[in-house]
């Protein structure tokens, strides 16, 4: 992945993209998500996330049809709120809480540098500590979300590997936060759920900051 | 394993539709996930919402009405609900006296509640919560999301129901209900797994000859498993994990769940086993409570709540409810 | 499958037990293995006597109480009780008024109750008899034991218990059993077979993608294999083979009932298409009741039993009744 | 198996010895009896025939005790009455209705010649018809019961042959009474459990008729 076009500004369409994709993403690794929630969860984080993402991107095109989306601020903040209105779990507030934040940092601008997104990314993952209560090392997504946003100056791909590579490095954890807390030691060898759709929204990002 | 239903996406809608055509004491409302008692808001009356991931049932709509809950908002199986559906539902039943959120202690539950109290607060409505915590197999709480709610929900729900329906304002009807939920104790054990309608397949496996002891009502595997045990051995060890953690005083009330699949014939035989193993260790019970009442879909096992009951809180036990999963009195 | 027991030759006895120790509102004999109203005999009232194979509780220990038995006699799982227990039920609940036996149609269900019944009788007690006989999946009753007594069962045992608690005389209550015997259809399928404590191991093989319709309520196969269907279709398959039996006129009761595993979500939504299958076909429902109430042990599955009703039945059907498995009103 | 004591006579005693005979016969075929039942019936009718008639070789003994078994007639009348209020399900009254009726035509006499015996047979499955309904070719325990008793002209040990290729030959039957009567077409391919007990009890019958 290349990031020919990191320096590229940030509107409207382009932050609709990042959630068109992040939607495929998880539509396409709704069983795999699902999958890794069974052993140490309740079976139900692809389908939160399908139908979420789902859910973002009906309402982007509702919006967009009725010129709502006036900026990438506008977009992502719509995102966050159907996120928080629609998946429920624990997921949905943990990503309808990041997404909300990026898009308040954001604000109304028509477009932004991609280092104000970074600035918001920054922002949502904060958002994401502070209501859940989880560090790294907990086996949650922020231990994909941090060491992205830590990447970040290096750019959307680099942020995008490291997410990935903060999910894998939950295999070993044992999980203090969430469902997969509830088992203890028996957590441990198991990849976490949150962590993997992370990485995903990541990738996401990566594509559409590289692709465009 | 085979389900009875259409497809995985339409599960919650179906079964709210059939909820509304078997019970006309209940309000539907299918589109936006919320049940309210038909007659809400009962003037001067604190309502009482909870709600939580479906596959539970009848917990937490089938506990609508009087003397129990004024709303339930279901989510999808085993998923929070939303807090748009916990704010319209505290509209639909707020008479003015304020509102008691039940809530599990789920990590998405506590989010999605506590949203949606900012948002019922910023709306005017009066709103108190309580956390239900009662599942004694999450040990070392510090490093865990804390205890789950599993069948204190029932007594919490029951109890702080009962007293609302008597006039109790909010502060009472919140302080009653906080002291009921840290008056539970819980423990569950899975004899098969359970399969939720999107997976399609277990959520885990458990061989022939064994089971799990300590499990959550989500599917979740539980903390230990072992080779397969007698009815006997099962409530021994379920009564001294939940005596281990609190020893409860008269008058001490029961409820001895299935968590689905579990023939009656069978709960009745461990409800036995389980006065006996109570009994041995000193503990009398004045209530007990047999059925299915907080089940984990199609899981094949049960488990035990005590309540330690004071007067007071017995008598709102035993006061009238009328519910579709639990009805007693005038 | 695994089973929360002890040893299989204790199950009844232990479940008898456990009943025991829930419901002080009853009088469980275990040795005898006779549940009995703990205020029997009601002076004038007519008792009702009803018993049946274990397996398929609430039916029928869960069904006494005020408004509908005045006693039940489990026999073995699967197997009916003997006379001994019928009589000496007889003997326990008859206040002089007479007893009516209510008996589902079973081989040995039916001579073991009018083996009962002649030895009652001989004691002097007045004993009059009425048979459920409402499965449709049994055809060609002329070259069969005739159809069994399901669903319908409740039915029978509900509102002619209201009548008994209302005073009818023997003849009467009867009179309105027969009735609502006759009036009662239902139909059976099962997506999972049952498992016997005795036995250890699923009743009859069912393979994944295939479902059994025209089920019994004991383990035993259905008339028909098929491919797994969609809740929807098993509600249409449902309707279409008791209408093609019998077209009710309104006002029509319906039992949505489960087989034992099947989760209350499930339940519901099947319910959901019930209703709109009968809609479809012009059937108006004026009361829905979902849930296990007369069950097969572990299976998974469902039922529906459709009673045509007239303005007298459905008034003793919404009439009170207060029992541990069947509750409503004052 | 020969039939050279068939013509010594039957006492208290050697009724007892075929009740023990028959409760041995059921406990060592009880699983096979459930397996029987299950196809084609409720899985139930080794765990009835078991426990039946264990409960008749106690009351047996505990009235031996007491000295109530005078003949072999008290003896068969106490069995059929202990099944009756022992067993339940269909085999209970069936069953207890045939052993109480040869008890019956025994009478109260302290030994009678088998040829008595053969006759209280004769009415004892004419009960079983009676009570049940079933004819030959109902695919019930009358199946072996009614080709028993017309052979017993030959002796315990042919009514014994003729009951178990009675059973056999329920085998292709289509049921028309009991459970497996439900099942319609499906009954047909199966053995009835009934038939199959009834072909162990008379098999007990020749065992001690031939062997004392
Ligand atoms: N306190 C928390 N902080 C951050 N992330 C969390 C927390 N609790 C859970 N998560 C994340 O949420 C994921 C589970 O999401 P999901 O399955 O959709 O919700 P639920 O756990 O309610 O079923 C976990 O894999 C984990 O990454
Ligand atoms: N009407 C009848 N007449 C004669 N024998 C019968 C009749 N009905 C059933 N049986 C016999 O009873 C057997 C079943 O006995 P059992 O399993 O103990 O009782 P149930 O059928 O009540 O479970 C059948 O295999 C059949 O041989
Ligand atoms: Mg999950
Ligand atoms: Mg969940
Ligand atoms: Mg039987
Ligand atoms: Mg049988």
């Amino acid at each position: 992945m290349s990031d020919r076009n990191t320096e590229a500004k940030w509107d409207s369409n382009r932050a609709r993209h990042w959630m068109a994709a992040a939607a495929r993403a998880m539509t396409d690794n709704e069983q795999r998500l699902t999958e890794l929630d069974s052993p140490i969860g309740d079976a139900d984080h692809g389908g939160n996330m399908r139908r979420g993402f789902q859910a973002v991107t009906s309402a982007l095109d509702s919006a967009q049809e009725e010129g709502q989306l006036t900026g990438p601020g506008a977009v992502l903040t719509l995102a966050g709120r159907t996120l928080i209105s629609k998946v429920g779990g624990a997921s949905g507030p943990l990503y309808g809480t990041l997404l909300r934040r990026v898009g308040k940092t954001l604000g109304d601008e028509a477009e932004v540098d991609p280092s104000v997104l970074g600035e918001g990314l920054r922002a949502g993952v904060e958002g994401v500590v502070k209501l859940g209560g989880a560090a790294v090392g907990d086996k949650t997504m922020v231990d994909a979300l941090q060491p992205a946003v830590d990447a970040l100056e290096s750019g959307f791909a680099a942020a995008s590997q490291a997410a990935l590579r903060g999910a894998e490095g939950t295999v070993p954890l044992r999980a203090r936060k969430g469902r997969a807390s509830y088992l203890g030691e028996r957590s441990v060898g198991h990849q976490d759920p949150g962590a993997t759709s992370a990485a995903l929204l990541l990738g996401a990002l990566a594509e559409v900051a590289g692709d465009e | 394993m085979k389900q009875l239903i259409n497809v995985p996406e339409t599960v919650v809608a179906d079964a709210l539709r059939g909820m509304a055509a078997a019970h006309p004491e209940l309000s539907v409302d299918v589109e936006n996930r919320v049940i309210t008692r038909a007659d809400a808001p009962v003037a001067g009356k604190v309502a009482l919402v909870s709600g939580g991931g479906s596959g539970h049932e009848p917990l937490h709509g089938g506990f609508v009405g009087p003397g129990m809950l004024d709303a339930a908002c279901p989510g999808e199986v085993f998923t929070s609900p939303v807090p748009d559906q916990m704010t319209r539902a505290a509209a639909a039943v707020d008479s003015g006296a304020g509102v008691l959120f039940v809530v599990k202690n789920y990590t998405g539950d506590v989010l999605n509640f506590d949203m949606a109290a900012e948002l019922a607060e910023d709306e005017g409505v009066q709103v108190a919560r309580v956390l239900v915590e009662d599942d004694v197999a999450v040990t070392d709480s510090t490093f865990t999301a804390g205890r789950r709610g599993t069948g204190g929900t029932l007594f919490v729900e029951k109890i702080a129901g009962a007293a609302a329906q008597e006039g109790a304002p909010l502060d009472r009807v919140a302080a009653i209900a906080r002291q009921v939920s840290e008056s539970c104790r819980s423990f569950g054990v899975a004899l098969s797994p359970c399969t939720t309608p999107a997976k399609g397949s277990p959520t885990f496996e458990l061989p022939a000859g064994e089971l799990e002891l300590g499990i959550g009502i989500h599917g979740e595997p539980g903390r230990e498993r072992r080779g397969m045990m007698t009815s006997g051995e099962i409530a021994d060890a379920t009564v001294d994990a939940l005596l281990a953690d609190r020893m409860p005083t008269a008058p001490v009330l029961a409820l001895v769940n299935g968590m689905g699949a579990t023939p009656l014939l069978e709960l009745y035989g461990f409800n036995a086993e389980v006065q006996r193993a109570l009994s041995e260790r000193g503990v009398v019970v004045a209530r007990t409570l047999v059925g299915n009442y907080v089940t984990s879909l199609d899981m094949a096992g049960c488990s035990l709540t005590l309540c330690q009951a004071d007067e007071e809180t017995l008598r709102l036990w035993d006061a009238p409810v009328r519910t579709p999963g639990l009805r007693w009195g005038a």
